[in-house]
């Protein structure tokens, strides 16, 4: 019980700071290192810091354990389809500058989408292992 | 209230991070606070105790003070460890937290442990058991001028 | 009539699709048996087609496996010579199998046949091979082929007796007889057979020996001593495996390629490079002597023939070491000589071993008064070994000794005439125990009665063919002058 | 001059705790000299980005930060109970 | 400046090789199938250093080659560190997996009692 | 098609991948076993055309994102790459079908699916590995490839197989980052990571920078042979095969260790070649040694086996020194051996093991005792057995004779004319070995518990005879291995300094 | 930038180093967990705070200095929770500091009062 007042209290107050700061640094993938890989971890190692606090229920409250294996291949097949979007749109894989009229903002889109897959496929699994090891735990 | 301060906070803290300041990455933070709070609201955490903002305006009086405690024991500690003999004399204790609220005795225990020199190894009700590396450490702590501090701090007296 | 090209091809291909009839028809033994006759018929048949086409030397180039390695066949006279020999005796070895694994309720007959057929293609492949790697590829197509048939038994002995040959056989032909080809291939920078050879004045006489040396025990099949012992191990299969291997195929392959090896790849200079009386003389007179001392002393009558065999090769390769043509011509004519001698004998110790159950010499008492056809053609078979008229083992025998005597090659001469009176020693005793020794009361020999018939034919006929080769020595003597050049 | 001075400073704090780490002797010196270890390597990426003029590297410092915080809870709680999600509303009893 | 940065170039190599030494030594030494894991990330993170600071001489003396090159091809290093950092941690997740199974089946996570009790099976 | 064409370097690759992420989502195994298959091939086809376009019309280079090297990576399918594709492609597409009963037979019913994801993340890193050209991309297939075989050992029925597991995992992770250590090494000297840019400037820093050249050398050679089980490096390797799902190991034997060797020669040949003169210094002479060793050690442990799989796994080793053997010889003739090696050993050894699958799957055991007579109860399961046998000896009419004959032509190009009887003489253990399974599986009395034996079902006696056939036919028609191999080593000689 | 911040961001970052440095020591020197932690605290405290002041004054007003104060702020709050929690873990495990003087004892026995829930 003790140790749940100081953990609970510190906790809580930085748990979405972590959350917004594994925003931050997914939006900001293109200019500081970073970018979904990071995001993901961060967001994965705040749902184990809500298991570790508040108990698995709670961990399983914001991040279900079925949606978490359902995100690994659906981030890996984002990552994947954008690339094939450029290939079908003509260009070469990963080419994204097609999937805009300015071949800038279509980069941009690309990375977005990219970022994206990264950070649910990397989210999803951390997740999942915590989630693995916890049951093996038990 | 409280949902709109927190969603402040973070939006402050993304603008404070980003340092880009376009209108696509400015609409992201706003929608990514909202996520934020949304997702603490889910998690239970945005309650008074995880979210104290009545405490902060009182934070530019409480800190500056602990940062030169914490300093000075520093120092002090340095001495020890520096010192040949390594005259130190480990000490427990237990001191009563004046504190009404959580978030005042965390803060209260929070600030013992930050101050090198002590530590807060157990919280039971409002007594904290405190290892202190010095007997004098231990005693000046036992006189409570911090826990009055914290108190004041946390808005009671 | 077929091109001869096709004709070379068609006798290596005629045993393979027998081997498959054999396999087809294996539910029923007499179609089976047919098979096997007819297979072999056809196969003498296309080798005698290509008997006149000899003076041509006809190829037939399949492909280049890689550069430098052709799969490719070519009529030579010795090689001719060979397969005339083997594919003729295949028909009478199959008569005798049919007889022999019928009266013995041999188990397995269907592989049994179907490995003799492969084995016949093989040799068919060595004896026909334009170059080294051709007759390389089937020398060792031959070895597997027949090591089923050592171990047909499958018992502990069997096994013990399938590893040494195929552990000698193969492993010789990896280590000494494969270096040896790479070796050459590098200096020669080919690999087909030439007559004259092609390592003349390529290299020098150090590397010429030890080619020779690598060719010489690489080449197993020749039982030179000492990696002789596979041959006595393998007595434990059927009678007309040792006669396949004996007489047919396989230590004739060994001494042909030893023969091929030495006219075709090093050449008469080549090896005149070495000087007289080189170590091949020595090691082959060494085994000749040791070989037949040993037999001397054998009671156990295959083991005998075994290690007569290994003495008599060791006259043919002693023909190559005395370097006169005349020897060569002597030992080419030995390899026939010694097949129909040595078959002859081994149909004989089957046909004893069949119809008496008998299998050492000391209980062969009496035995020709009951099996007149089997010991008369025994003893055809054993003047033939010692060499002596009317046989055809005596031509080759002569033509080596004069060779040896024109080189003033003494110590050949010595090893021939030695050998000749301890082949004497160890099979005269036999013949004359067979017909005028009291066979022993109530033993077997009393049950009177021959052994089958397809036996007997087949001995009788392997025994009436050595004795015409003597008379009528026209082709193989016309086919070995053609392999020196004359 | 003064980043490269820090920069060594760090480095042998860094020598130093790793020692602590490996000679234990308890688990919990070696979670101790870990989360030092931890806080040290993140100094170091801060004060290496400024001296290579990569201020981006305080982001890597913060997410490491993160992270070494919750590893050390979450091997304290493995310690503690053996199981890392350990419901703290079930645990009532001291 | 450019002495302050080979010196802290220095440094990355210093502690490069001492991290892989020290992860080597607990790989070989520590029989601990979960100190092994450990030793092989801190081996693993020796790499991170290396690809922080790019198209320099070993030992800083000067940029080899023309300018040029350094300046275009230039992978963002942190890029590479970070797959670095991602497949560092896949691996120890899965060593760790397999570690738990190992104790499940084995009930020891001690390599010589395991292999100890797969010579008497 | 004409749209397809230009992107087949990035579909060889692409293919695999999207279908490990498809079946990935699948929760049953039939689906996810059609879909590994039908992906599996296409990849040949993909192969076969790039194998195609590079002998026609010179090497491939597609960059992604449409970067220009040394910018982006490059994928860069020369004659070598192509080669090695193909090989891989072809013996996934040929084996696929043995996988099924197998697996099903060996694996826990609810990691089918899984299996299948796993396996097809593994054949695109493999083929990740081939086809690109930048050093780091490398590193990151190889992991990715690593890491899944990790994990298709680890679902083996034995225990055993999570420390063979665990065991390969330290030693692979060691091996791939003592290699990302040499290309890092490089890349500090060269600021770049694109290979062909790499070995451009290699040559410019030799003058100055030799000792780390050299350093990054010693890394890469030492990282690689990890993976490829070089000698004495090869200690994952025998448990890992043993204990793995045998159609898992089937899958490994071939491929896996053949493309570390791709990515070795690439190294030596493509990269460090060019730039630094190997006469200098005595790599030929120490891979040549290693190599020997191998074909020794490994034979002669393997002769003493009493498990086939193991058996066959250290018979492995002693395979792979043959190969780099070639490699280390580093002359016309012996680097087409070894190259032609890569491919004959791959068939034959992967008809072994789905012999094996086959015998485990119908017997139950793959002890030599348990074999005991198993050539009545699957005769052609072990003819199959035995014509590989026979390759792996390297009797003529086999595709391992035409291995072993560059290899020692080469060995004598060199002058090295001992190593000739090492090669015939390494052989012959071969023998011993291989004819200690045949005698007991043609010769012995069936046992009572294999009384029920049969061959397996046609998807795994089908590509069994095909791979027992290839190893026949390769061993008289040469064209599509002698023939590729001595061009390319041709080139890769050629460009050397 | 003034002489006066570079001198004063020096200083800061000698003493951030020295605190580092000492507290590293005694997390050598000291006897027993417990006492370590003290040593580790004052890298986490003096030592960060220090050096962290003297790269913010060296980056002046800029992002950089916000985030140095994250980083700050991240140290103050979490720092403590984790050593807590160490000291908890190592009690819970029957781990006893070394003490010189216990005065639990002549405080013990009072009952709490009932804390009003926030
Ligand atoms: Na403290
Ligand atoms: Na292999």
């Amino acid at each position: 019980m003790s140790l749940d007042l100081i953990l609970r209290v510190g906790t809580k107050l930085i748990l979405p700071f972590i959350l917004l700061f594994a925003l931050y640094v997914q939006f900001h993938g293109d200019y500081g290192p970073g970018g979904g890989f990071q995001a993901g971890v961060i967001t994965a190692g705040m749902v184990v810091l809500v298991g570790i606090t508040f108990g698995l229920e709670a961990a399983h409250r914001i991040a279900p354990q079925g949606l978490m294996q359902f995100m690994v291949p659906l981030g890996v097949l984002i990552y994947a389809g954008t690339g094939v979007a450029g290939l079908i749109l003509g260009r070469n894989y990963l080419d994204y500058s097609v999937l805009a009229h300015d071949p800038a903002h279509g980069h941009e889109y690309g990375i977005i989408f990219v970022e994206a897959g990264v950070l649910i496929t990397v989210a999803g699994t951390m997740t999942a292992i915590f989630y693995a090891f916890v049951e093996r735990g038990r | 209230m409280r949902y709109l301060a927190l969603g402040a906070a973070l939006y402050a803290f993304w603008l404070a991070l980003s340092g880009h300041y376009t209108p696509y990455l400015m609409t992201a933070g706003a929608i990514c606070a909202v996520v934020c709070v949304l997702a603490a609201i889910r998690m239970r955490t945005a309650d008074r105790e995880g979210f104290p903002y009545e405490l902060f305006w009182r934070v530019p009086t409480y800190y500056p003070w602990l940062a030169f405690e914490v300093l000075k024991s520093a120092w002090a500690v340095a001495k020890l460890i520096l010192h040949p003999r390594l005259p130190i004399s480990p000490t427990m204790t237990v001191v009563r937290g004046s504190q009404r609220t959580t978030t005042g005795l965390a803060t209260y225990a929070n600030s013992i442990t930050l101050t090198p020199g002590t530590i807060t190894v157990g919280v039971n009700g409002n007594d904290l058991t405190v290892h202190a590396l010095v007997r004098d450490g231990a005693v000046d702590l036992e006189s409570g001028g911090m826990d009055r501090r914290v108190t004041r701090f946390e808005g009671g007296a | 009539m077929p091109a001869p090209a096709t004709l070379l091809l068609l006798a290596i291909a005629i045993p393979l699709a027998g081997a498959l009839g054999i396999a087809l028809a294996g539910s029923r033994p007499n179609l089976r048996e047919a098979v096997t006759l007819l297979t072999a018929a056809l196969l003498f048949a296309a080798v005698l087609a290509l008997l006149p086409a000899v003076g041509a030397r006809p190829e037939a180039n399949l492909y280049e496996v890689a550069p430098g390695l052709a799969l490719a066949f070519k009529l030579e006279p010795l090689g001719m010579l060979f397969a005339l020999v083997a594919s003729g005796l295949w028909i009478v070895n199959s008569i005798y199998s049919i007889g022999y694994m019928r009266a013995n309720k041999e188990p397995r007959q269907t592989g049994f046949y179907v490995c003799f057929a492969i084995a016949l293609a093989s040799t068919m492949g060595i004896a026909l091979a334009k170059n080294l790697f051709t007759l390389f590829l089937f020398y060792e197509a031959l070895t597997l082929s027949t090591y089923p048939l050592v171990t047909h038994k499958q018992n502990a002995e069997a096994v013990r007796a399938g590893r040494i040959y195929l552990g000698l056989l193969l492993g010789t032909s990896l280590v000494l007889f494969l270096p040896a080809i790479i070796g050459t291939y590098i200096i020669a920078g080919t690999l087909d057979f030439t007559p004259g050879g092609i390592l003349g004045g390529k290299a020098t006489p150090l590397v010429i020996g030890i080619l020779l040396g690598l060719f010489a025990f690489g080449i197993g099949k020749a039982a030179l001593m000492p990696l002789h012992f596979w041959l006595p191990a393998a007595m434990v299969a059927p009678t007309p495996v040792s006669a396949l291997l004996h007489a047919v195929a396989v230590v004739k392959a060994g001494v042909f390629t030893i023969l091929k090896v030495a006219t075709m790849i090093f050449g008469a200079d080549a090896l005149a490079s070495l000087g007289n009386s080189s170590w091949p003389t020595i090691v082959a007179g060494t085994t000749v002597l040791a070989a037949s001392l040993v037999a001397l002393r054998q009671d156990n009558l295959k083991r005998l023939l075994a290690y007569s065999t290994v003495s008599q090769l060791s006259y043919i390769v002693l023909g190559v070491a005395i370097l006169a043509p005349i020897s060569m011509v002597g030992a080419a004519m030995h390899i026939a000589a010694h097949a129909l001698g040595k078959i002859t004998l081994f149909f004989a110790a089957g046909s004893i071993y069949t119809a008496a159950h008998l299998t050492e010499v000391s209980e062969l008492d009496g035995i020709g008064r009951r099996m007149p056809w089997t010991m008369g053609a025994f003893a055809v078979g054993a003047l033939a070994m010692i060499g002596l008229p009317p046989t055809a083992g005596f031509l080759g025998k002569w033509f080596i000794l004069t060779g040896a005597m024109q080189t003033a090659n003494w110590l050949a001469v010595t090893v021939i005439i030695l050998s000749t009176l301890l082949n004497a020693g160890y099979f005269l005793p036999i013949v004359f125990r067979a017909f005028f020794r009291e066979p022993p009361s109530g033993g077997a020999a009393h049950q009177a009665g021959e052994a089958p018939w397809p036996i007997v034919l087949a001995l009788t006929a392997t025994a009436t063919g050595t004795v015409l080769l003597f008379f009528a020595p026209g082709i193989p003597y016309e086919l070995a002058q053609l392999m020196i050049g004359r | 001059m003064m980043f490269a001075a820090a920069a060594g400073a760090i480095l042998v704090s860094l020598a130093l705790a790793i020692t602590r780490a490996i000679r234990g002797p308890t688990v919990f010196d070696r979670v101790l000299a870990g989360n030092t270890v931890g806080t040290l390597a993140i100094m170091l990426l801060a004060v290496v980005g400024f001296l290579t003029g990569r201020p981006e590297f305080l982001d890597l410092g913060l997410t490491y930060g993160l992270l070494n915080l919750i590893g050390t809870l979450a091997v304290l709680k493995f310690f503690r109970h053996g199981d890392l999600a350990y419901d703290a509303d079930t645990e009532r009893q001291p | 400046m450019s002495t302050l940065i080979s010196l802290a170039q220095h440094y990355n190599y210093i502690i490069t090789i001492f991290l892989m030494m020290g992860g080597l030594y607990i790989v070989v030494a520590r029989g601990n199938m979960v100190k092994k894991l450990v030793g092989l990330s801190i081996f693993q993170t020796s790499v991170y250093l290396l690809y922080i600071e790019p198209a320099k001489i070993v030992g800083g003396t000067a940029p080899i080659l023309d300018p040029a090159f350094s300046i275009y091809s230039n992978p963002l290093p942190h890029v590479l560190i970070l797959t670095a950092i991602v497949v560092g941690v896949a691996t120890l997740a899965l060593g760790l997996a397999l570690v738990v199974r190992i104790n499940e089946a084995y009930g020891t996570i001690e390599e010589s009692e395991i292999i100890e009790m797969d010579r008497e099976a | 098609m004409s749209a397809v064409w230009p992107h087949l370097p990035v579909l060889q690759v692409v293919v695999p991948l999207l279908g490990a992420v498809l079946v990935g989502f699948m929760r049953h195994e039939k689906p996810a076993f059609a879909l590994a298959l039908l992906v599996n091939w296409t990849l040949p086809f993909i192969a076969g055309a790039l194998l195609w376009q590079v002998l026609t019309s010179g090497p491939i280079s597609y960059h992604l994102g449409g970067w220009e090297p040394p910018w982006g990576i490059e994928y860069r399918v020369d004659a070598l790459s192509a080669f090695v594709l193909a090989l891989i492609s072809i013996i996934g597409a040929v084996t696929i079908p043995a996988a099924r009963q197998s697996i099903n037979f060996e694996v826990e019913d609810w990691r089918h699916p899984w299996f299948y994801c796993i396996y097809l993340l593994c054949l695109a890193g493999l083929l990740g590995i081939t086809i690109t050209g930048d050093a780091f991309n490398a590193f990151v297939f190889l992991e990715i490839s690593s890491l899944s075989t990790y994990v298709m050992i680890a679902v083996g029925a034995d225990r055993r197989a999570l420390v063979a597991s665990f065991q390969y995992l330290i030693m692979g992770t060691i091996g791939a980052t003592m290699y990302v250590i040499g290309v890092g090494l490089l890349y500090l000297l060269t600021g770049t990571l694109n290979m062909a840019d790499m070995a451009g400037r290699l040559g410019q820093a030799w003058a100055g920078q030799s000792q780390t050249i050299i350093t990054a050398l010693a890394f890469i050679t030492v990282g690689i042979s990890l993976k490829l089980a070089l000698f004495p490096l090869h200690g994952w390797l025998p448990n890992a095969y043993a204990y793995a799902p045998s159609w898992a190991t089937v899958f490994l034997s071939a491929t896996a260790t053949k493309v570390a060797i791709y990515l070795l020669i690439r190294y030596y040949f493509s990269i460090f070649g060019v730039a630094v003169d190997f006469a200098a210094l005595p790599i030929s002479e120490i891979i040549v040694a290693l190599s020997l060793a191998a074909m020794f050690v490994a034979s002669f442990v393997a002769v003493f086996e009493t498990d086939v799989k193991r058996m066959l796994a250290y018979s492995s080793v002693a395979q792979i020194g043959y190969i780099t053997l070639g490699i280390g010889l580093a002359d016309q003739a012996g680097l087409t051996g070894g190259l032609v090696h890569i491919v004959n050993h791959a068939l034959m050894k992967a008809a072994l093991f789905v012999a094996m699958s086959a015998i485990f799957l119908r017997a139950g055991t793959v002890t030599l005792d348990g074999l005991a007579g198993i050539g009545r109860k699957m005769p052609l399961t072990l003819t199959a057995f035995t014509v590989a046998g026979f390759g792996l000896i390297g009797t003529p009419g086999t595709s391992g004779f035409i291995s072993k004959w560059y290899l020692a032509i080469g060995a004598l190009e060199r002058g090295w004319w001992p190593i000739v009887f090492l090669i015939v003489g390494s052989s012959l253990i071969a023998l011993v070995y291989v004819g200690r399974v045949l005698e007991v599986a043609w010769l012995r009395e069936p046992s009572p518990e294999i009384a029920k034996a049969s061959d397996p079902p046609l998807s795994i006696l089908l590509p069994l005879m095909v791979l027992a056939a290839a190893t026949v036919y390769l061993g008289f028609d040469t064209q599509w291995t002698v023939g590729i191999a001595a061009d390319v080593a041709r080139d890769l000689i050629g460009g050397l300094k | 930038m003034t002489l006066a911040v570079d001198v004063a961001s020096w200083i800061c970052i000698l003493l951030g180093s020295f605190f580092i440095v000492v507290g590293a020591l005694g997390l050598v020197r000291l006897p027993d967990v417990f006492t370590r932690m003290h040593g580790a605290s004052i890298i986490d405290t003096a030592g960060v705070g220090f050096l962290v002041l003297g790269m913010a004054l060296q980056a002046g007003a800029s992002l950089v200095t916000f985030k140095l104060v994250f980083l700050l702020a991240l140290f103050f709050f979490t720092g403590p929770v984790v050593t807590h929690a160490l000291a908890q873990a190592c009690l819970h495990e029957n781990v006893r500091p070394i003490l010189a003087e216990d005065r639990r004892g002549a405080r013990e026995g009072r009952d709490e009062p009932e804390r009003r829930q926030p």
